[in-house]
């Protein structure tokens, strides 16, 4: 072996990690490994919707009984303020591959804002259900011919409603952490990486919800 | 059932056999024909070869197609009860099996049985799930809480055969062990007749039928709030919302203990469930009842 | 050989004190703290395994009680596989060598992999506080409604730890799966990559699509557990076979997680050892990646007789031979390498050739499992232990001792007793085989698998069976010993002491912290022999 | 490693597809159009899944690695979901 070996360093730029040869390979390396963490998470919620579908095919009556008690309101707005605020993400994107940081930190700040008002919302829809008793349970109340299943339906509602908004939490945090970063003017058209990373991240929450939507929602309105 | 697994299982045991001497024979014959001479050698460029890489994709895919047909037509005949057999319930639970035979006898740990004769046995769990396991008979199925579980088989010699808890149940799992006792019909007459003093099965359904005054609403004629049971049992029952379900224990169950679930055509589901209010035993009691409604 | 001088620089030498160990960021050191961790974990494992033989040798139950035999074998049994197997060969020869193998500095995301070590231990500790304050008694299944309603051990503690851990699964894939795509040196083509990054990257699809089945189904049972949901209670309406699908869509490929590396490792030593190309490279190489692929079709198999449809039961069937193929192939292509071969008789190897003995032995015993019929009569008994400790035993283990062996030198720099070395290679085969073997004729007799105390008249295999277990154990303990006196006493190894073929072997060895004095090109295809080694360094 | 970078307009287009197809959904729901509700309400929500992964997410002008990633994930959901239908749905045409 050469007996420079440790000296053979090239200087990297800024922002390019060690063990990347240069800036080209870093950004798909991160963004194939955001892909790939999110096939995880398709998985995740895979084994609820697996979940969902059993019983669902098993008892529909139950489960539309149970839908039509949910604040379809709310689930309808919640979707909306969700497809916007990844309007927003997307156009935050944009803004950082083309430099313009002002617009980027407005687009993330608005971002957060509608994540924020999804949760709130979606809080208010907790409580709601808590008030009429449709949290499974010793306390859970609900016309006796559907109690049973009903139960279930709740239970599922309760379970991937609440993984995802742990997902937008998280989501969150992430969009704090890009716009900090987006703040100290460390996002340049060179390299904005974490915003379009975290950006995926925030989409996939959002396509989470656009089949949670129907699935909990909108089980044959109809009827009522 | 246990000359047909063996006959698979013996023939898999030479498949086996002849691969692996096979294999092992070729790799040590290889490491001693072959071993390192001096330590500069170098093997012989062989890297490949398109026909022998198919012929052993192909010849394994074949055998193992033999295989599966052969293991699957043993299976469908496990899992197709002949349509005489003499019908035996059993509940396990954490420890212990329990029987019921349809004359009323109830035994624990054991269960006896004439020779030559196509036994069923309908199983289900009152806690968690268990497996019926007797290896004699090559018979096994897990006993699953809220379901029924067939299982059959057809003794060809008296004796006593080892019953097995085969799927972990708890503390006292390897407790959970009984016996087939296998008799001469004349002997399993005598046994039988030794005393069932609760009376019949379906005798003992009709008394809890009237106690939880199921036939206040069940009634015999057309007049009650429920449907009619008489002769319901194996039939195809429409139900409120499309759809049909054919009535067997199953369904019987689960009209008792989620009477939602499936709603009989032109019913209301105004029944309320009896979860809880009934044990595995009397919900067995139930069932027969019913199903000795001619 | 001419004398070898240790390199001035290498990763063990480049910063001291355990802080340079735990904030490390190469991929060799928090491969050697993976490596620390599961060596605990084995032989935690490992004595629970002594415990359940010691109790097993009288037919009555009279060395410990029922509840902590259920324990043991519990604990035995995550251990093993949440802790030992899945890990071994993947976080700790793995995280050393794909970057190696394919001429990149590190992993893309050293930060990732030594957060995944950090994951990995929170979920032991989990574990581990489990154990300590009672243990679990579900086995490693966790199956319901015992799990959920009946057990009163500490079910949620465990399940838990072996939720994050999972976590810990998913980095490593992940990490893995990005490294091999985007960090090969120039002139590395998939089909210039060893065989082991091609089993790595099988391995690592697993760990990506199945982990998180697993996640989700654990936290379920919590859910049950602590709220009642009724989500596998039938008296709510649920279904417990509907858990056991969740689990095993992850637990069957996770057998796959286990032994893909091991015969990814045996690929390496099959080459290496005789001097030679793998035969059918690429077959091989697709075979890896055909097991990860099928081996998720086919976990209905574990559900035959528990109340599964009987049209499931056969396609489950019958998908499950299909997997069989490529696991076939490969040992036809290993033996076939042999051919012609110069064979060296070095541990590693007969690490290999015990692989591929026991290897054989566990498949065929597969097509028996696979078979619904024979299925019925032998699942859930000594049939199914015996069969599956040939793939994980035979199989796994043995395949992560021959690559341990094999990469030693590299690692530490310094070489083993070679003596004692095939010495404890010998005594593990023969221990092995003299524990598992009489097990599955305890199963075709019908002996039930977690039964604390049996019949009598299985007490003679019963005790074949521990006489075998106490050779293992021994035979497992040796090398411990060995490698650690080489770790000071053991003679410098030089880059390449078995004068293989792999840019592993082209650095120095130790390697240094960035692997390599410069990004090496690759111009040549894996193993090829026939020429001087030295015209590969770049 | 191209950057691509997508029109505005592009992303103004979408989200109107996508606010459309929300208000269709819920509108459709009231309709009794019996299993057709379900296919329904499924059918756009993929449809709106895969504007929001080919745009939003740049897949459409992604490597074919990417594309590899996505269909893969989807597929193994599809694995999941129909061997395990395959058990429940078949439990009923032979009584165990």
């Amino acid at each position: 072996m050469s007996p420079d070996a440790a000296a053979g360093t090239v200087p990297h730029p800024t922002h390019l990690a060690h063990q990347f040869d240069d800036a080209g390979q870093q950004r798909e390396a991160a963004s194939l490994g955001m892909w790939v963490f999110l096939a995880t998470e398709v998985l995740f919620f895979g084994g609820l919707f697996t979940t969902y579908l059993v019983y669902r095919n098993w008892y529909p009556a139950a489960f539309a009984a149970g839908s039509h008690e949910l604040l379809i309101w709310a689930g309808t707005t919640n979707t909306a303020v969700l497809i916007t605020s990844s309007l927003t993400m997307a156009l935050a994107v944009h803004a950082a591959q083309t430099g313009n940081r002002r617009l980027l930190l407005l687009f993330l700040l608005v971002t957060m804002a509608l994540g924020l008002v999804f949760l709130g919302i979606k809080g208010f829809e907790y409580h709601t259900e808590y008030v009429e008793h449709h949290v499974p349970g010793a306390g859970f109340q609900f016309d006796p011919a559907n109690a049973q299943h009903a139960q279930l339906f709740f239970s599922l509602y309760f379970l991937m409603t609440g993984l995802h908004a742990l997902h937008m939490i998280v989501g969150l945090g992430i969009m704090s952490t890009m716009f900090w970063i987006s703040w100290r003017g460390v996002i340049t058209s060179e390299y904005y990486n974490p915003i379009e990373v975290g950006g995926l991240y925030w989409h996939f929450v959002d396509i989470v919800w656009i089949f949670l939507f129907p699935l909990l929602y909108l089980i044959a309105r109809h009827a009522h | 059932m246990a000359g047909r697994v063996d006959a698979l299982y013996f023939f898999l045991v030479a498949i086996a056999v002849f691969f692996s001497v096979l294999i092992a024979g070729l790799i040590v014959y290889f490491a001693v024909k072959y071993r390192r001479r001096s330590p500069t050698d170098v093997g012989q460029p062989v890297t490949g070869g398109t026909l022998l890489e198919i012929a052993w994709t192909v010849v394994p895919l074949m055998i193992t197609m033999v295989i599966f047909v052969w293991g699957a037509s043993v299976y469908f005949a496990m899992a197709s009860p002949p349509s005489d057999t003499l019908n035996v319930y059993v509940v396990g639970k954490q420890w212990m099996w329990k029987f019921q035979h349809l004359d009323g006898q109830r035994e624990i740990n054991e269960l006896h049985v004439p020779v030559g004769r196509n036994v069923k046995v309908i199983a289900t769990s009152e806690d968690v799930i268990h497996s019926f396991f007797v290896p004699a008979f090559r018979m096994k199925a897990d006993v699953i809480p809220g379901r029924y579980v067939n299982l059959w088989f057809n003794a060809t010699k008296p004796g006593r055969y080892q019953l097995f808890c085969a799927e972990y149940c708890g503390t006292r799992h390897s407790g959970m062990t009984g016996a087939i006792v296998v008799m001469e019909p004349a002997d399993y007459q005598a046994w039988l007749s030794g005393g069932a003093p609760e009376g019949s099965l379906a005798s003992g359904g009709e008394k809890l039928f009237a106690s939880l005054a199921c036939n206040t609403c069940h009634r015999s004629d057309t007049q009650g709030r429920g449907p009619v049971l008489t002769g319901l049992f194996g039939k195809t029952v429409m139900l409120e919302g499309g759809g049909t379900v054919t009535a067997d224990e199953a369904y019987i169950r689960e009209s008792i203990l989620m009477p939602s679930a499936k709603i009989t055509a032109g019913f209301q589901p105004i029944m309320p469930t009896f979860q809880g209010l009934v044990t595995e035993d009397q919900l067995l009691q139930l069932v027969e009842y019913v199903k000795s409604l001619k | 050989m001419a004398t070898v001088l240790a390199p001035p620089h290498h990763y063990l030498n480049d910063g001291y004190g355990i802080k340079s160990w735990l904030l490390t960021r190469d991929h060799k050191r928090i491969a050697l703290l993976y490596l620390a961790s599961i060596t605990f974990f084995f032989f935690v494992g490992g004595l629970f395994a002594v415990l359940i033989r010691l109790e097993l040798i009288t037919p009555v139950g009279d060395l410990v009680s029922d509840e902590t035999y259920n324990k043991l074998f519990t604990m035995h049994g995550i251990m093993m596989v949440f802790f030992f197997l899945i890990p071994s060969i993947p976080a700790t020869l793995g995280n050393f060598l794909v970057p190696l193998m394919i001429g990149a500095k590190d992993l893309a995301f050293p930060r990732l992999n030594l957060a995944s070590w950090y994951i990995f231990l929170l979920g032991g500790l989990f574990t581990l506080y489990a154990l300590v304050t009672g243990g679990v008694d579900t086995g490693w299944t966790f199956y319901v409604p015992f799990s959920t309603t009946s057990s009163t051990s500490n079910v949620i503690p465990a399940a838990l730890g072996i939720f994050v851990t999972g976590f810990s699964s998913i980095l490593t894939g992940l990490n893995f799966i990005v490294t091999i795509h985007r960090m090969r040196a120039p002139g590395m083509t998939w089909f210039r990559m060893p065989l082991f990054l091609w089993s790595m990257y099988a391995t690592s699809v697993i760990f990506v699509l199945g982990t998180p089945v697993i996640a989700i189904t654990l936290l379920l049972i919590a859910a049950e557990r602590l709220f009642h949901f009724g989500f596998f209670d039938p008296a709510l309406g649920g279904d417990p076979v509907l858990f056991q699908h969740l689990f095993w869509f992850y637990s069957h490929p996770a057998v796959y997680i286990m032994v893909l590396p091991a015969m990814g490792v045996v690929s390496e030593l099959v080459a290496a050892f005789c001097r030679k190309q793998v035969f059918g490279y690429t077959v091989v190489a697709f075979a890896s990646l055909a097991i990860a692929v099928l081996g998720f079709l086919v976990w209905g198999h574990h559900l035959f007789v528990a109340g599964e449809s009987v049209y499931a039961a056969m396609i489950f069937s019958i998908l499950s031979y299909l997997v069989a193929i490529p696991s076939a192939v490969k040992v036809f292509n290993w033996t076939a390498t042999m051919y012609k071969g110069s064979i060296s008789w070095a541990t590693p190897m007969l690490y290999a050739i015990g692989f591929i003995g026991l290897f054989t032995i566990g498949g065929l015993t597969g097509l028996f499992v696979a078979a619904v019929g024979i299925d019925v009569h032998v699942t859930d008994t000594y049939f199914v232990i015996a069969h599956f400790h040939y793939i994980m035993v035979g199989g796994a283990i043995m395949g992560y001792m021959g690559g341990l062996h094999y990469w030693w030198p590299k690692i530490s720099g310094r070489l083993y007793n070679e003596f004692l070395a095939k010495i404890a290679a010998g005594i593990i085969f023969l221990g092995f085989n003299l524990t598992f073997f009489p097990q599955f004729i305890l199963g075709y007799l019908g002996m039930p698998r977690r039964y604390h105390a049996y019949p009598p008249e299985f007490q003679v295999l019963n005790v074949l069976s521990s006489a075998g277990a106490s050779i293992l154990g021994v035979g497992y303990l040796i090398p411990f010993f060995y490698l650690m006196w080489s770790l000071r006493y053991g003679p410098l190894a030089g880059s390449n002491p078995w004068s293989a073929v792999g840019l592993e072997w082209t650095t120095t060895s130790p390697p240094p912290t960035e692997n390599f004095a410069r990004t090496p090109t690759v111009t040549w295809n894996a193993y090829e022999y026939g020429e001087p080694i030295e015209s590969h360094v770049a | 490693m191209s950057e691509h970078i997508i029109p505005r307009r592009t992303y103004y287009t979408i989200y109107g597809l996508l606010m459309l197809c929300t208000y269709l959904t819920v509108q459709i729901a009231y309709f009794d159009l019996g299993p057709l509700n379900t296919i329904a309400a499924l059918g756009i929500a993929v449809f709106k899944a895969t504007l929001v992964v080919l745009f939003f997410m740049h897949v459409k002008y992604g490597t074919r690695l990417t594309w590899l990633v996505v269909l893969g994930s989807v597929l193994w959901l599809g694995i999941l979901l129909a061997l395990t239908m395959g058990d429940y749905l078949t439990r009923t045409w032979r009584a165990l």
